[in-house]
């Protein structure tokens, strides 16, 4: 679900169709039939933006039939944990949970708490990770506050009327298979198969296993898609074990390793948080909020001190408190949309742009083209020229006169880079491995690696900065900065880089084998603490190319896996509390009396025997219990309730898309009251929705997605002869019968809209695509690549033009799956025509709305 | 009838103007050799003569127009680097450089009067190469996956053969006075007589795959050929004994006509090939025949 | 660092001919020695007289077989020397053996030793040679002054040089030391760093530590999208 | 039976496994250094690349059928040079250009094609293109990457396919797999399940290179029944020399005819 992985994944599918062909039943469910349907042995074609309302089904089709994995569920889950009286949910409060604030648009998340907890942190401190907003910075993060390893309230019976199974029980019992067919517009006789085919196959004996990719994560309430997943595999039994699991199918060759040494805002090296303006600068306090009493993020502080020894050396020492006063300090969001609203509005000036293609590939183009004019200056480093380098000559807005070149004041620096060949490094791809790549050849003329590109800017910088006297430049110039260089453009070196990633003991300079070495007390160096071991010994273990056929299925020497060179996480859950694996087939990780053993390193202390108890008081992974597996969870437990952490509900409820034409058939609470929104915005309009007046305008639901033939925003195909003649141009699927209603010709034009703007795209016509039954309204999809702009071998219109720029509250990603949109055959307006165009439409649909404006409960509506 | 999405199964030819025109001009050649050597035989020397010069000169044309529809002229000898039974065109090929040096080399002998016995054998090796030549080029398109091609194999080498025999007859009457030409009248008229016979009784025994030739360009070269060739003949039986001017009249209508048979049968080559019913229809038709499955 | 290399067997070069651009104009095979003995050798390598020498009446198999095609060899056994990668599209991470010969990528393929991808690639990991080596691959720094409307050129020392003031300039201009609540800041609000997901791990890391340093907080990559 | 001087070798492409990637198009033209084949958007499925010809060795086939009751079903088919037992284009190439290589493939030399074009319409499958590219026209088609066999690489489309929908091997053995595999198909309940130019016996002495296919021949675009021309040409030969001797007969008639 939410991934089309034969076409985006193509190599990585070889394993699936492997499995099928013993026999396994892979299901796809998807608004589209895709090359990926075609290869599974069952497609259900659902409504786009409708996936919580299915999984949740399944939950409650579990829950309601006893068909829950009954001995890991109460072991290895929180579903025993009484939650407090504060707690009210969607089905008592009509789509809203307990502690919505109107005004403030957030949730008081201590209302969710579990029972008897105190909250960790001192309370209404809003301290980073614990405030009562619930706003999580570091992935996993330093959530929980429990003070000890075993929550206070518990009932093993599970009949607690307020504890999480029951909880979990109540939130879903309305989920019926009559009402998921209604929402999501498929049959209910395919969505009891899935359920029968999921159940069937989880257990002792089987497993099953959830591939997502952007069409879960592309949502205002992206988070809880994977949140619903995590519910059923956890009442299937199907985490830490082989064969299960929920996938994350990325889409960048280290789109992995840019999250875990992050180019994101809210945290840092090893998912540490970054430290928010409203910590008051006090160090301590900083600590005791992230330092998790229980459960592995017990050691931050280890991890925070090497993270600082390893940028600043031995400027960073424990009377400076590790340089903390003066390190920078991020709001509760700077991620790309809100830095586009400060583009916008000029508050930023300068812009670095290394390897991707906002004016293409981020949703609501035209704002993202129309802020870049507004910098005073742009650098952009790419193989070839992108259309965020060449906005200020050939941008749709300088087409249409929005923009103009000879008034735009941005002065760009396009800087070509090298390419994966060129340059020495690893990526981390999808399933946490670190994968070197060698350099094969020296990079052309002025290509450079970003490598090159940040470590000689720093040093310039450094150098320019050398001897300043004024505090903003304290941390600058205390940053350790030299690394050795090759070759004629001296090209920093990448394994020392790694080296430094890894760290090292201070004072003998020995490189650390293991997280397990860091140190509080700044004598060791670790640039990333989940990267600690990936250099150990001074061997680059993610150059490892031991062939798999020298090795087993596992092939633990081919690169390195973080942490540990673990493959499968929380892997003590793939035998039972006892130890023992829960059957043959699935054996994996196993108690073998003395220490845990198996084919994979053991995701526990190897020591820790299943029966252990922590002792009152015991901290970190101490408070873990023998039978806990999951122990970065300060409990211990996988969460099927979600007490903190989360900006926008403990539980996952089906609430519609920020745009859709539907009302929430469960809730009178619409969409997600706490996504994110730039609610009269100029440059981020929205659709009227629902049944408000004007939603008529834009009646279809759009979703965007990829093809095999091209990546993402094209940058790195577009310029490719052989791939742009196998998909050379944009075109939209639609279905016969919209085909029919919207006088669409196949092969012909359709011009597509929303409120931000308009397309044109070739006509495929296709029965892949079918009109849906939802709420008793046929309702008409269509699909939409995203892969083209206004350069390279093929050109064509951007469907991200069409998307708005709202968020999920947590991640902040924006929902390009699912929108509202209007269809009409021919091509667009051209130029100013074309802005007119879509102001006409949406003028008139928001005249309409004005006459009868909607509110949801949990909204204060705001002009 | 189910295909992919209507296009077409098999490729159509590669070949340009080119190949049709040699397929006119190599078969006036074949053909002329022969007519030459009967002449010779028959005693009628200024029809031995003209016959002679016209094979010559055809079988000159020939090579020029085949290398200039290569694609790569250069390698034109290429032709001759193996012999090769199973290639038509191999076969051709060989044909053609016996047939051309022959004819070429008796030309040259009877412009310079000289060593007769040398031009008598050149002369005797060139009509025996003739029929082969004349004939050779329907074999060369029916051994293809061209349905009206293929399928007319049987006939097109008759075709071609009375179609070479009636532009011979009719080239010659063009530049032998009538009195002289009363053999390479009756030979054209009776060639184009038989040629119509042939690809009337073709059309007919092909069936569906055969309507090509009623339609498209095809068609329309298809009547133009019987409307030339058939006036030309008309002409040539009715007036070409007597007048100079019908006889040359009527032999070039003849040619005309023999060149437009040419190019339809090519054209239709190409319209069999597009339309993906003509190469699956017959084929499904067989199997459905054999009651076995496809593949 | 590089592997070992792999030598090449053979003397057909690597390139020729690979678009036909200048293929051997003959057909009976031709040697570069001249002389009578050539001359004999050439006629009994004429394939018409080796169809019957070399049991292959019908010319259609070995006595049809060109010198060229008789020697041919795959190019990557010409390469200087074959370097283990992996591809650089979307994180399934397959493993890529990039031939390199005279300083040049002259192929990509799969790698068969990865467990991940087993040597298969799909058609864009297939084409990463053509992407490094993409028509439209800019090689040379390029610059728009303010206001300006033409791309111009500027060297590269320069164009650092010059985006190295900008960081500094702006970040003086526009530094935030608290914000309008009084709570520390240490940061500046006007420059902001795009992109991460496409690079490597090492390249993240100097991204963010630099940035840190900086006090630029707004660092974002694909991840968010 | 025809014997080679290496085990004979050749794809099996088993449609039932096919993702229609594509990575077979373009690993075949990265290896082989084919020219662009056009940027034409056909409406036609996610097919662009439409047929195999000079510029195209390997076309993946886009079917998209909604059979009653059965809901959808998008076959996909990766078409390749078929290397025919009996081959028409090699039969016919009167350069020797094309032959039979020691690996029972049949390939063009491009050192010795002269661009004749008669390969081209010879074949059943509509395989061979001219390349019409200036200084080029010859006739390109699948070599079964020749010169990486001869280093004992495996074919590039084969090593590419992520599915391993094209398998390469000695053809004997892909035999046995495919029979396999269609039996396995046969007892899972796959309808319309079938080898293609697998019988040795049928009008081309089989492929070397065949195929499973979901559904009939011309869906896909291949001849149901394909027949080498030149099985027919010794009949051929026949109506020739019967034609050249009609030619004399009647040359010779029409002296005889003027004298009666």
């Amino acid at each position: 679900m939410g991934s089309n992985m034969a076409e985006n994944h193509p190599v990585g599918f070889q394993w699936v169709m492997e499995a099928r062909e013993r026999g396994a039943e892979v299901i796809h469910i998807d608004p589209r039939f895709t090359r990926t349907s075609a290869m599974a042995t069952k497609w259900v074609g659902i409504r786009a933006g409708s996936d919580i309302a299915f999984l949740g089904g399944i939950v409650n089709y579990i829950l309601q039939n006893d068909l829950w994995f009954e001995e890991y569920v109460r072991h290895y889950t929180n579903a025993p944990v009484i939650i407090e009286d504060t707690f009210a949910d969607t089905e008592e409060l009509d789509g809203l949970f307990s502690g919505w604030d109107p005004e403030e648009c957030t949730y008081d998340t201590t209302t969710w708490k579990y029972e008897g907890m105190e909250l960790h942190g001192a309370a209404g401190n809003r301290e980073e990770g614990f405030g009562p907003t619930g706003h999580q910075a570091g992935h996993g993060g330093a959530g929980g506050g429990l003070r000890h390893g075993e929550p206070p309230s518990e009932d093993p019976e599970l009949s607690h009327p307020r504890c999480v199974f029951q909880i979990l029980k109540r939130h879903y019992q309305r989920y019926t298979p009559e009402l998921v067919a209604e929402t999501c517009g498929c049959s209910v006789d395919d969505f009891v198969f899935v359920c029968e085919a999921l159940v069937r196959n989880s257990g002792r004996e089987r497993t099953s296993a959830f591939c997502y990719a952007v069409g879960w994560t592309q949502h205002t309430v992206g988070v809880q898609y994977i949140r619903t997943a995590a519910i059923i595999q956890q009442l299937l039994g199907n985490i830490g074990r082989p064969g299960g699991g929920i996938l994350a199918l990325r889409g960048h060759a280290s789109i992995q390793g840019s999250t875990d040494i992050p180019t994101l805002f809210d945290i840092l090296p090893g998912y540490l948080s970054m430290p928010h303006t409203k910590t008051y600068g006090d160090f301590d306090r900083f600590m005791e909020a992230n330092i998790s009493p229980t459960g592995w993020w017990g050691h931050f502080k280890a991890y925070w001190v090497s993270l600082m020894k390893a940028y600043f050396g031995e400027h960073a020492n424990e009377d400076n408190d590790w340089l903390f006063r003066t390190f920078p300090r991020i709001d509760d969001d700077n991620s790309t949309y809100w830095t586009l609203e400060q583009m916008l509005e000029g508050t930023v000036k300068g812009y670095i742009v290394a390897g991707e293609n906002p004016a293409v590939g981020n949703a609501n183009g035209k704002a993202h083209r129309l802020a870049l004019a507004k910098l005073d200056w742009l650098v952009v480093r790419d193989l070839v020229e992108i259309e965020t380098a060449s906005f200020w000559y050939d941008s749709p807005e300088i087409e249409s006169g929005e923009l103009s070149t000879t008034s735009i004041p941005t002065e760009v620096f396009f800087l070509p880079a090298a390419s994966h060949v060129e340059k020495d490094g690893s990526f981390t791809n999808t399933q946490r491995l670190l994968q070197w790549h060698w350099q094969a050849v020296e990079p052309r003329e002025d290509c450079r690696s970003e490598l090159w590109f940040y470590f000689h800017r720093g040093r310039r910088i450094k150098e320019k900065l050398a001897g300043s006297k004024d505090e903003r430049d304290a941390l600058i110039e205390a940053l350790q900065w030299s690394y050795p260089t090759h070759s004629p453009i001296q090209e920093p070196d990448a394994e020392a880089v790694l080296a430094e990633i890894n760290g090292s003991v201070l004072e003998s300079g020995a490189f650390l084998s293991s997280y397990k070495e860091l140190k509080d007390d700044g004598s060791t160096a670790c640039g990333c603490w989940i990267y600690c071991g990936v250099y150990a010994d001074g061997v680059n273990n993610a150059a490892r190319k031991k062939p798999r056929w020298e090795q087993n299925a596992t092939a633990p020497e081919w690169a390195w896996a973080w942490p540990a060179n673990r493959r499968i996480i929380y892997n003590r859950a793939s035998a039972d509390p006892d130890g023992r694996p829960w059957s043959e087939r699935k054996k994996y990780v196993w108690w073998n009396g003395r220490r845990w053993t198996g084919d994979d390193v053991p995701d526990f202390d190897e020591t820790k025997a299943p029966d252990y108890v922590p002792r009152r008081g015991a901290r970190a992974e101490e408070a873990i219990a023998g039978s806990h597996p999951f122990i970065m969870q300060p409990d211990g437990r996988a969460w099927l309730y979600v007490p903190q952490g989360l900006e926008d509900a403990p539980l996952p409820a089906h609430y519609e898309p920020h745009e859709s034409p539907f009302d929430n058939i469960l809730y009178a609470q619409r969409a997600s009251p706490r996504r994110q929104r730039h609610a009269g915005a100029a440059w981020d309009p929205y659709n009227p929705v629902a049944d408000e007046p004007g939603s008529d305008l834009y009646p279809h639901v759009l979703t965007t997605y990829r093809l095999t033939e091209h990546h993402t925003a094209g940058g790195m195909t577009r310029s490719v002869p052989y791939l742009n003649e196998l998909q050379p141009e944009l075109f939209c699927e639609v279905s016969p019968e919209l085909a029919r209603e919207a006088r669409l010709e196949h092969g012909g034009w359709a011009t597509i809209y929303t409120s931000r703007s308009a397309i044109e795209a070739r006509v495929l016509v296709t029965r892949r695509v079918k009109p849906l039954v939802v709420g008793g309204r046929t309702t008409h999809q269509i699909g939409v690549p995203y892969h083209w702009g206004t350069r390279l071998l093929s050109t064509g219109d951007s469907a991200n033009d069409l998307m708005h720029a709202a968020l999920d509250p947590n991640v902040h990603i924006m929902e390009t799956k699912a929108v509202t949109c209007g269809i009409r055959p021919g091509r667009r307006p051209q130029g100013k025509a074309l802005v007119d165009f879509v102001a006409e439409i949406r003028d008139q649909a928001q005249s309409q709305q004005a006459q009868e404006p909607r509110t949801e409960p949990g909204e204060v509506r705001r002009t | 009838m189910s295909s992919y999405y209507g296009r077409p199964v098999i490729k159509e030819p590669v070949w340009t103007w080119q190949i049709p025109t040699y397929f006119f001009t190599g078969g006036l050649a074949g053909a002329s050799s022969v007519l030459s050597l009967g002449a010779k035989l028959a005693g009628n020397e200024r029809l031995s003569k003209s016959a002679l010069y016209v094979g010559a000169a055809a079988d000159a044309v020939s090579p020029m127009l085949l290398i200039a529809d290569l694609g790569r002229p250069e390698r034109f000898h290429h032709m001759l680097r193996v012999a090769k039974a199973t290639s038509p065109m191999n076969v051709g090929a060989w044909i053609l450089l016996v047939s051309g040096g022959a004819s070429s080399t008796a030309a040259a002998l009877e412009l310079l009067g000289r060593l007769k016995p040398v031009k008598l054998l050149a002369e005797t090796v060139a009509a025996l190469a003739g029929p082969p030549l004349a004939t050779y080029t329907g074999v060369l398109v029916a051994d293809t996956a061209i349905p009206v091609w293929h399928e007319g194999r049987h006939e097109l080498p008759w075709i071609f053969g009375a179609s070479a025999a009636a532009s011979a007859g009719a080239a010659a009457c063009m530049f032998v006075p009538p009195a002289e030409a009363g053999p390479a009248r009756r030979l054209a008229v009776g060639a184009v007589a038989a040629e119509g016979a042939l690809m009337q009784g073709m059309e007919l025994r092909l069936g569906t795959t055969g309507e090509v030739y009623r339609r498209g360009a095809a068609g329309k070269l298809a009547l133009a050929a019987k409307a030339l060739a058939g006036g030309g003949a008309a002409l040539l039986a009715t007036r070409g004994g007597k007048s100079r001017r019908s006889a040359a009249l009527g032999g070039a209508m003849v040619c005309a006509g023999e060149l437009c048979l040419r190019w339809s049968v090519f054209r239709a080559g190409f319209q069999s090939a597009r339309d993906p019913k003509y190469t699956i229809g017959p084929q499904r038709a067989r199997v459905e025949r054999a009651g076995r499955s496809a593949g | 660092m590089l592997l070992a290399p792999v030598r090449g067997r053979c003397n057909v070069p690597a390139r020729q001919d690979a678009r036909g651009t200048h293929a051997e104009p003959f057909c009976l095979e031709r040697t570069r020695e001249k002389g009578w003995v050539t001359l004999v050798d050439t006629i009994a390598s004429w394939p018409v007289l080796r169809q019957l020498r070399e049991g292959d009446p019908l010319g259609r198999g070995r006595a049809a077989q060109s010198p060229r095609s008789k020697a041919l060899r795959p190019r990557i056994d010409e390469a200087d020397h074959v370097v283990q990668s992996i591809c650089p599209y979307c994180a399934v991470g397959c493993g890529q053996l990039v031939y390199v010969r005279d300083g040049e990528v002259m192929h990509i393929e799969g790698d068969p030793a990865s467990p991940i991808s087993r040597g298969r690639l799909c058609p864009k990991g297939q084409a990463s040679k053509s992407y490094i080596q993409s028509p439209v691959r800019e090689l040379k720094v390029k610059y728009r002054r303010p206001y300006g409307t033409v791309w111009e050129e500027l060297d590269l020392e320069t164009a650092m040089d010059m985006i190295a003031d900008r960081v500094v300039e702006t970040r003086a201009r526009h530094w935030q030391d608290e914000t309008e609540d009084g709570a520390p800041a240490n940061r500046t609000l006007a420059i902001a760093n795009l992109g991460g997901a496409t690079l490597d791990n090492e390249e993240n890391y100097l991204i963010k530590k630099l940035c840190v340093g900086l006090g630029i907080v707004q660092v974002e990559n694909q991840a968010r999208i | 039976m025809t014997t080679y001087e290496q085990e004979r070798v050749g794809f099996f492409t088993d449609t039932s496994v096919c993702i229609g990637c594509k990575a077979c198009e373009v690993a075949c033209k990265e290896w082989n250094l084919i020219p662009q084949d056009g940027t034409t958007w056909t409406g036609e499925s996610y097919d662009n690349t439409s047929e195999l010809n000079a510029n195209t060795w390997r076309h993946v086939a886009f079917v998209e059928q909604e059979r009653n009751g059965d809901g959808l079903r998008w076959l996909m088919e990766s078409d390749v040079c078929k290397h025919c037992t009996h081959a028409a284009c090699l039969d016919v190439c009167p350069t020797g250009a094309l032959f039979r290589t020691e690996f029972g493939t049949v390939v063009v030399q491009q050192d010795i094609c002269n661009g004749c074009g008669y390969c081209v319409p010879a074949c059943p499958f509509g395989v061979l293109g001219k390349r019409e590219e200036p200084k080029d026209g010859r006739v390109w088609k699948c070599t079964l990457c020749y010169d990486r066999l001869k280093g004992g690489h495996e074919p590039a489309c084969a090593k590419a396919c992520p599915t391993n929908s094209i398998q390469f091997g000695p053809l004997d053995e892909l035999r046995v797999r495919a029979d396999a595999r269609l039996a396995k198909l046969e007892r899972d309940g796959v309808e319309g399940a079938r080898l293609y130019g697998r019988d040795p016996d049928d009008g081309v002495g089989g492929f070397g290179a065949f195929f499973l296919l979901l559904d009939e021949p011309e869906v896909y675009g291949l001849p149901p029944d394909p027949v080498v021309s030149t099985r027919h040409l010794p009949q051929m030969y026949r109506s020739l020399a019967a034609a050249a001797a009609g030619i004399v007969v009647g040359i010779a008639a029409a002296f005889v005819g003027g004298r009666s």
